[in-house]
């Protein structure tokens, strides 16, 4: 069966990025590139309080034309658009630079300050437990549609039913901005697991931190840092195996004894 | 066919193994096994099933 | 030579998570696994956290 690759570590990910994102070795900086274009973490979360770190560092632009970087950073899930800013869809939730607006559904809206070159900004979620933990769900639930994004959907992520996108009661984001919280950017968010996520618009430059030791640690909220997802999602793909093999192994006594 | 009818209730013991066992252990597993590999206890076996015995009340299985 | 052939063995607390896994809880579980979903017992979790901790003995994790 196919298992998309993970590294060891919570990383931005190779394989899930916009490819014309360039990232440093330790895959820890990203460099953006013309159009707002987004790259999501290697390991998302689907329950629990969680936190990460992205630090906005000095564009690289070229020359002066190219010489306007802009930031949108947040959460996004699987089936958010790659190419395109996070928060462009039902799939993504982020806080822009120009006027602290965050974004829904390319929805703009007021939330907290305008940010820049040196600023750290903190993104905290919250995600209660669902009643069918992502392991458990049919594969179907996965496919989605989103008809106005059938530009450069990945594979697979090109027939969505939007009756499957349900709120997550309880569900909250907050932004910090060099540990100051800006308040709860959204809540009863779209169920389901999210990834660290950052789009660049131009030669915008920033380096991500998943912790577990961050520059502004939040004191008014509990959360995991994100460095720890590795702990859910090994324990995920183990049982996936563990089940999958118990299930085998009745099909197979069962055979038998019909045999 | 009322019968099957009134028997479409799913009975715990004639589900298939894969919905079984998601519907009963896996959910604490899920969360059993991540703790187990951020913790790496000195006995893993006793500490999971320690875990399991003593979470097992926020897991209703209805 | 010879002490390097014995710290080649991995320290279980070093290795990847799923790794680790697989050498610690991974076996029993597969039995116990199998054994509860054959079983159905009335507390699936309660069941399998006592498998776990009378059974442990049979599975040594090396």
């Amino acid at each position: 069966c196919f298992r998309p690759a993970r590294s060891k570590q919570v990383t931005f990910a190779m394989m899930d990025r916009a490819s014309q994102l360039k990232i440093n070795k330790e895959k820890t900086e990203m460099l953006g590139h013309k159009g707002y274009c987004m790259s999501r973490a290697s390991h998302g979360v689907s329950k629990g309080s969680w936190y990460y770190e992205i630090e906005i560092l000095p564009g690289e632009a070229p020359s002066e034309q190219f010489n306007n970087p802009h930031w949108r950073l947040g959460w996004a899930q699987q089936h958010a658009n790659l190419q395109g800013p996070v928060g462009l869809d039902p799939f993504s939730y982020s806080w822009r630079d120009v006027n602290g607006t965050k974004f829904h559904q390319a929805r703009g809206e007021p939330y907290g300050e305008s940010y820049g070159v040196g600023d750290v900004l903190g993104f905290f979620i919250h995600l209660p437990s669902c009643a069918t933990p992502s392991l458990l769900r049919p594969k179907s639930e996965y496919l989605v549609v989103y008809k106005t994004l059938n530009y450069y959907e990945q594979p697979g992520a090109d027939k969505i039913d939007k009756s499957n996108i349900n709120p997550l009661p309880g569900s909250k984001i907050i932004g910090y901005k060099n540990g100051v919280n800006q308040g709860v950017m959204y809540e009863n968010i779209t169920e389901g697991k999210y990834y660290p996520a950052a789009s660049l618009y131009m030669f915008a430059k920033v380096k991500i931190n998943f912790g577990p030791d961050f520059k502004h640690p939040p004191k008014d909220v509990e959360y995991q840092p994100m460095s720890d997802a590795v702990h859910p999602h090994n324990a995920e793909l183990t049982l996936a195996d563990l089940v999958g093999k118990v299930v085998q192994g009745s099909k197979d006594l069962e055979n038998e004894t019909i045999a | 066919l009322e019968a099957a009818a009134a028997s479409n209730k799913p009975d715990v013991n004639s589900i298939p193994t894969r919905e079984y066992l998601d519907k009963t252990v896996v959910p604490i597993l899920l969360d059993g096994l991540a703790c187990v590999s951020k913790e790496r206890p000195a006995d893993p076996i006793e500490w999971l099933g320690a875990y399991l015995i003593k979470n097992k009340g926020k897991y209703s299985t209805e």
